[in-house]
């Protein structure tokens, strides 16, 4: 026994298995915790551990370079590896992080929009969800993305339909017959280049691509894995699954979902499309992600466009979420070195802004009871801080100098800009496409600063649970809008591993 | 005793094999045309039934049984629990012709069609799959593991994070499903404008839909 | 050809034609009920012919345990096919689906229930 | 007590002969676990009894099986000669046969039986009406009519089945 | 060779079940030649493992025949009492 | 009740050999197929057959909703639990070769005799669970819209749901 | 066995692309999951297909065994899909059985025209109260001012 202690049970070389296995433990230990507020302490606790451990990856990342850690003790083809380099450990970063920032403001929304005795199933739920998410971004293994990729999905449309608005279960089923569609696409497109392979491992796969390269199966692997992969984050003509399902989920789901799953999606497609076609010289000319290019731009354009005429304010929202993942698009398919840190910047940045502005639509609706935005006049008067908050996270989405917002948005203009004509009608899109975001933020503000409150007196401000977490992701809109040390440095450091590794 | 016949072994899995699938063909058409909902969950379970018996001939014995227990068994009793709910007999035909839906499953055929050129054929020995990791599994179990099903020691050792992945999902289907239908049922407009029609003063049912 | 090798294809090339036989009943066969005659067919004769040829020769390899889980399911097979016929017939008479009849010995009951 | 016995007996036997493994010493415990929480979850089922374990039919239904897979014979070879006869020579009847059980298990022994010789279904059980029966031909439905098999299925009641089926339905 | 012969028999057996079970014409036939349709499965599955010459995989069968009959009394359940959940204590 | 006389007599007599079967598939994984997942599954069946035969209520009343919904998290614990031991005895995650100090293949097998069994554990109580909510759903339904009629009627009438059925499908 | 070439991917992409059409095309609920089934278990065909070797047995060692073993790791993921789908299938109909309960309908078109109602109900409702509290607004503040 002694003995086997002195092997060494090592923390920090365990942190890559924790990271998943922490939720996913958890999940089920949290359907025992029947009384009252205990599950959301434990998730809130769990989180908190899980954040941790994706700081101390992220650190150990970028001090001694990539991790891999292989499951069960079989070398990587055998078994399954994790493998941590600095795209997915920022990744993690950002998933943890959310999930623990939108914790401590759930406890309200979730009291008031989930029956009470299905809590510790609600909890459980996110676990698993918060589980899926992080395998998928950690894993080195292309099927374990699937699994994990399903964990999430299964969880998210138990999320979705928790709460009592009859919608949303019709936008869960919906979500779940496009999530399976684009779950199983991915499953052929793994399947092809297994059998083309012969392996599983990504790192494994890229090696053994050359000599395959050339072939059909090869190419229609990558056609069926991109498809799914869109279809699982909602890239336009694929996107009608998600304006419903985060608008009708109740709050905190939603601020959880908006920040994190489309954006693990969107690095399954860079991790595929870098890594492993990134690598082979066949696909350099082809460059798959660029064919995503004209989706993305008319995402952009298409979900500001309809963001405008909403009349609710989670749709709204949901609607310009629909346009930024277009504009994070734009930038992984731009494919140079500030393209691809716009585009990852901006998936850290957007995570903030949007989780932002959906606390502040979930906290008006957990006093006034509903979001269309009729019925938010004069809100700013009601509920000041919950609004200012709104206004600024506004800000960061039309990006506006100084927010994070402005900074991906930097970068993706630059990007832009050094592919001659076609670039400069882009860069104009880009910044057409942020006047409508002005458009649509100015309809808020203007129902809620310049009409007379109609709702009945009893509204107050928002709980203090829920304008903490709010007003500390505002303020990070606006520290990261300064300060990009941490958010753009990584990802540029982010950029260029994956660049390196296809150059 | 069945090597003797002349014709060598993989012949009649192949020509089993051929009929089998097509057997699964007529089903597809068979789910695809039968509108009664009831026929179609029978239907599905045969198709569960026929799959197991194809991958019974390419040797996944295990993948066969599970494919024959969920499929076949699950899935149907679950179908019919469903039916018995939602008390829905027949699917109403489509009044206009899906053009989109259509157009995706060609395009995903096209794709498919068009990849499987440079595929290998079905069951050659040296296809890059046979001869990459499979063959460690194959020598190497009885040395590292000596389990003699080799399925169960990939499955449980080899890749036995994967299978902690696949419970997690079952978990989470369980969870889910609790969640799910133990709740109070919500009542959208339409069934609530009914019941309202039905006894004329109406039940003043709250507006559960979050306007409270 | 020894004599395993003949039993054993005697039984399982007939039972494979009584299931033909079986299946060709239900389809030539007019209605419900007495489709269920031709199906137990299939279930009884066809599947002990078939088995028992699998039987003759595992027997004879003395392969004993297979031939134990041979009896198993033909044992299994005997006792719930006649509970099928029986759910399936009893939930068509109940649903009023009329037997075709060309003698009822009861007091009209196959047209009554 | 016995009943529980008996079945832990059978599934005993029934496991050491699906398993054909007897060299693994581990495997022989889970196996004997494995009967234990079978007869257990049983037990709280509350299907161990007369019906479930009819420990009392004993060697009578030994006796009885291979008379009904002679019935099963001819009456196949009968249904099959109808099958392949280039016209269709069937002529459907429905009767009612009384039944001579005392109890439910031997009721289900001879509906079973009926279902199970092709050419004679049954449809209905009734406690007073006896059984449904639906034949293929007049010949069939008349062979059930001399209560051969009826008369046999009673002879596999013993008393002491009887006297068990009597204490059981009275709670 | 008397294996495959008997497994090209069984599959002829198969397809006309199918076909009852596709034409019908009332669900109850279909339920019927669902249940003829698994016996003959079931019966290919153990000629399949003396075919492929690895017989001790009987165990499939009988999962078949296992499912078919929990099947079976679901749908008995279904068409008597459109409610799996029902008591017995109700009829 | 007489009608489901013939199904439930022979329910009685299959059921413990249905249940035996599935421990059969669960323990002999290693060495044929099945394996914890078809395991979970035959022997839900099992308890399904139960249920369906003699009623829900009777269903549970044998095998505790609570119960199950326990066992639903344990089978999961089970099988992280064993990968949690070997990261405690400096193993990798999940490599049972360290759960014997001086046989890892021993090990190996004994870490998957328990994964499996946890495997079956989730599976077959999620399966019941599942069951159990959907046969149970109508309850509910009926409970809280006693005043809907035509919920009610279509469960009580035995001749008019399935004659509906029966007459074919076009 | 070169006749047969690819003939089992084939059957698996028309089987995908029936799976596709169902799961899209049709408006009832119960067939979308059917179709989605459909779909999942064609990719099945495609793994196990892949990993077979003509000849080959399964690769559960035994006493004697001289053949080629068929390629486990395709049984092995197919496994965990199956689960995937008995999963993604027992969610979707609980869903399907909800909506039903909400609508009272499983049919994609009369489910949009249930929640178009559902919207208008919840503005109406929006409507009322608004007017309620600007009348109760109102009323609060002419009193009020009648205090002051």
């Amino acid at each position: 026994m002694s003995t086997a202690t002195q092997a060494g049970f090592s923390l920090l070389a365990s942190l890559p298995a924790l990271q998943v296995v922490v939720p996913m433990v958890a999940a089920p230990i949290c359907t025992f915790l029947r009384f009252r507020n205990g599950p959301w302490a434990f998730a809130l606790l769990v989180s908190a551990a899980v954040f941790w451990i994706s700081v101390m990856l992220l650190q150990q990342v970028l001090t001694h370079g990539v991790i891999s850690y292989e499951m069960g003790g079989w070398a990587p083809p055998i078994g399954i590896e994790y493998r941590i380099d600095e795209i997915n450990a920022f990744v993690l970063m950002i998933v943890s992080g959310i999930s623990l920032v939108s914790l401590p403001y759930a406890l309200r929304s979730v009291e008031r929009e989930v029956p009470r005795d299905k809590h510790h199933l609600f909890y459980a739920g996110w676990l698993l969800c918060l589980c899926g998410l992080l395998g998928i971004t950690i894993t080195g293994d292309a099927f374990n993305i699937f699994v994990f990729l399903e964990i999430s999905s299964l969880a998210t449309y138990m999320l979705m339909a928790s709460g009592r608005d009859p919608r949303a279960l019709t936008a869960a089923f919906q979500y779940l017959v496009l999530g399976t569609l684009g779950a199983t696409f991915i499953l052929i497109g793994v399947g092809l280049l297994y059998i083309m392979t012969g392996t599983l491992n990504i790192a494994d796969m890229a090696d053994r691509l050359g000599p395959v390269s050339d072939t059909t199966s090869v190419r229609a692997a990558a056609a069926f894995l991109i498809a799914g992969i869109a279809l699982k984050f909602a890239l336009f003509p694929a996107h009608f699954w998600l304006p419903n399902g985060y608008a009708y989920s109740p709050s905190a789901v939603a601020v959880f979902l908006s920040a994190t799953a489309t954006k693990v999606s969107i690095y399954v497609l860079l991790r595929f499309e870098f890594t492993v076609f990134g690598e082979v010289a066949a696909f350099q000319d082809l460059h798959f992600a660029r064919l995503l290019l004209p989706f993305a731009v008319l995402a952009f354009l298409i979900g500001s466009m309809v963001a405008i005429f909403q009349t609710d304010l989670k749709r709204l929202l949901a609607w310009s979420s629909v346009a930024q993942i277009g504009y994070i698009v734009v930038g992984i398919g731009l494919g140079s070195s500030d393209g691809l840190t716009g585009g990852i910047v901006h998936i850290f940045n957007h995570a903030l802004t949007k989780a932002a502005l959906f606390m502040a639509a979930g906290a008006m609706f957990l006093r006034i009871g509903s979001t269309r935005i009729d019925n938010l006049a004069g809100v700013g008067k009601i509920m000041p801080w919950t609004t200012l908050a709104f206004v600024l996270a506004g800000l960061s989405l039309i990006g506006v100098p100084t927010t994070a917002g402005f900074v991906s948005k930097w970068y993706l203009v630059l990007a832009a800009l050094q592919h001659g004509n076609a670039g400069y009608f882009l860069a104009a899109l880009i910044l057409f496409s942020s006047i409508l975001a002005v458009i649509y933020v100015w309809r808020v503000v203007e129902v809620a600063y310049f009409r007379e409150p109609a709702g009945d007196a009893t509204v107050r401000e928002a709980p203090l649970s829920m304008l903490v977490p709010l007003w500390l992701l505002t303020l990070a809109c606006f520290y990261f809008g300064l300060e990009t040390q941490y958010s753009v440095d990584i990802a540029r450091v982010a950029a260029e591993s994956l660049l390196g590794i296809a150059r | 005793m069945n090597l003797d016949s002349g014709i060598p072994l993989g012949d009649w899995e192949a020509i089993i094999n051929v009929a089998l699938l097509g057997l699964l063909l007529l089903v597809t058409i068979g789910i695809i045309r039968v509108r009664n909902l009831f026929a179609v969950v029978m239907l599905a379970g045969i198709y569960s039934l026929l799959m197991a018996l194809v991958f019974t001939l390419l040797d996944a014995v295990d993948v066969a049984f599970t494919e024959a227990a969920v499929g076949a068994g699950v899935s149907t009793i679950l179908s019919l629990g469903t039916l018995a709910l939602i008390d829905s007999r027949r699917e109403k035909v489509p009044n206009r012709f899906q053009f989109v839906p259509l157009l995706v499953s060609l395009a995903a055929g096209a794709v498919l069609f068009w990849g499987m050129q440079d595929m290998p054929a079905v069951g050659s020995a040296d296809a890059p799959n046979q001869v990459h990791v499979a063959p460690y599994y194959i020598t190497q179990t009885q040395a590292d593991i000596d389990v003699p099903n080799i399925v169960t020691a990939v499955l449980a050792s080899y890749r036995g994070f994967d299978t902690l992945g696949e419970v997690t999902v079952i978990f989470t289907a369980g969870i889910g499903v609790m969640m799910l239908l133990s709740a109070m049922p919500v009542i959208g407009a339409r069934r609530r404008r009914r019941r309202e029609d039905d006894d004329g003063d109406g039940d003043k049912a709250p507006n559960d839909g979050g306007n409270a | 050809m020894d004599w395993v090798t003949i039993v054993s294809g005697v039984l399982v090339i007939g039972g494979a034609m009584l299931t033909v036989v079986g299946a060709y009943g239900t389809l030539r066969l007019p209605d419900l009920y007495t489709r269920l005659h031709a199906a137990s067919v299939t279930d009884t004769l066809a599947t002990f012919m078939i088995l028992a040829g699998l039987a003759v020769p595992s027997l004879f390899a003395g392969e004993w345990l297979i031939t134990v889980k041979l009896v198993f399911i033909l044992i299994f097979l005997w006792f719930t096919s006649p509970i099928a016929s029986y759910s399936v017939g009893h939930a068509a008479f109940f649903a009023a689906q009329k037997p075709k009849l060309d003698h009822d010995l009861t007091d009209g009951e196959g047209d009554a229930a | 007590m016995v009943r529980a016995l008996g079945l832990l007996f059978f599934l005993a036997v029934t496991w050491l002969l699906l398993s054909g493994i007897y060299d693994n010493n581990l495997l022989f415990w889970l196996g004997a676990a494995s009967c234990l929480l079978c007869v257990f979850i049983a037990r709280r089922m509350d299907v161990i009894d007369h019906e479930g374990t009819p420990l009392e039919l004993g060697w009578r239904i030994i006796v009885y099986w291979p008379w009904l897979f002679v019935e099963i014979v001819k009456a196949n070879i009968d249904v099959i000669g109808h099958l392949l006869r280039p016209t269709l020579n069937i002529s459907p009847t429905l009767i009612r046969s009384k039944t001579l059980q005392r109890t439910d298990l031997g009721r289900v022994i001879y509906a079973n039986s009926i279902t199970l010789t092709p050419g004679t279904l049954s449809l209905d059980i009734d406690d007073e009406k006896g059984i449904l029966v639906h034949a293929l031909s007049r010949a069939g439905a008349e062979g059930v009519l001399t209560d051969d098999m009826n008369r046999r299925c009673a002879a596999l009641e013993s008393d002491r089945l009887h006297a068990r089926a009597q204490k059981d339905r009275t709670p | 060779m008397i294996f495959a012969i008997g497994a090209l028999g069984l599959l002829v057996a198969m397809l006309l079940a199918l076909s009852r079970a596709l034409l019908g014409p009332t669900l109850l036939d279909r339920v019927m030649a669902v249940n003829m349709f698994v016996t003959t499965p079931l019966l290919l599955l153990a000629v399949l493992g003396y075919l492929g010459g690895r017989p001790e995989f009987l165990d499939l069968a009988l999962v078949y025949a296992l499912m078919n009959f929990i099947g079976i009394i679901a749908v008995l359940k279904y068409f008597r009492y459109r409610d799996l959940g029902q008591s017995r204590a109700r009829s | 009740m007489i009608e489901h006389l013939v199904p439930r007599v022979l329910a009685k007599l299959l059921i413990p050999f249905i249940l035996l079967f599935g421990l059969y598939v669960q323990f002999h994984g290693d060495f044929g197929p099945g394996g914890g997942f078809q395991a979970g599954v035959i022997f839900a069946a099992g308890i399904i057959l139960y249920a369906l035969i003699y009623g829900l209520d009777q269903a549970r009343g044998v095998i505790s909703p609570g119960l199950v919904s326990v066992l639903v998290a344990l089978g999961l614990l089970i099988y992280a639990g064993v990968g949690v031991a070997t990261l405690l005895l400096g193993g990798e995650f999940l490599n049972y070769g360290v759960l014997d100090s001086h046989d890892p293949v021993h090990g190996q097998h004994l870490g998957i005799l328990i994964i499996e069994f946890g495997v079956g554990m989730t599976v077959a109580a999620v399966m019941i669970t599942i069951f159990y909510q959907f046969a149970g759903r109508l309850k509910i339904t009926r409970e809280l819209e006693s005043d809907d009629d035509d919920e009610d009627e279509q469960a009580d009438d035995h001749a008019d749901g399935p004659v509906a059925d029966a007459r074919g499908p076009r | 066995m070169q006749w047969l070439g690819q003939f089992n991917y084939y059957v698996f992409a028309i089987l995908m692309m029936a799976g596709i059409y169902i799961a899209m095309s049709r408006g009832n609920l119960v067939k979308k999951v059917v179709g989605l089934n459909i779909f999942q278990a064609s990719v099945f065909l495609l793994y196990i297909s892949s990993g077979k070797v003509w000849g080959g047995t399964a690769p559960i060692m035994a006493d004697g065994l001289e053949r080629a073993i068929s390629n486990p790791l395709p049984h092995v993921l197919i496994l965990t899909a199956i689960v995937v789908g008995i999963a993604t299938t027992s969610i979707g109909l609980a869903l399907i059985v909800r909506i039903k309960e909400a609508h009272g309908t499983v049919e994609e078109d009369e489910i949009a025209e249930a929640e178009i109602l559902y919207e208008q109900e919840l503005a109406k409702l929006d409507a009322e109260a608004m007017t309620q509290a600007r009348a109760d607004a109102a009323a609060a503040g002419t009193t009020g001012g009648k205090g002051a």
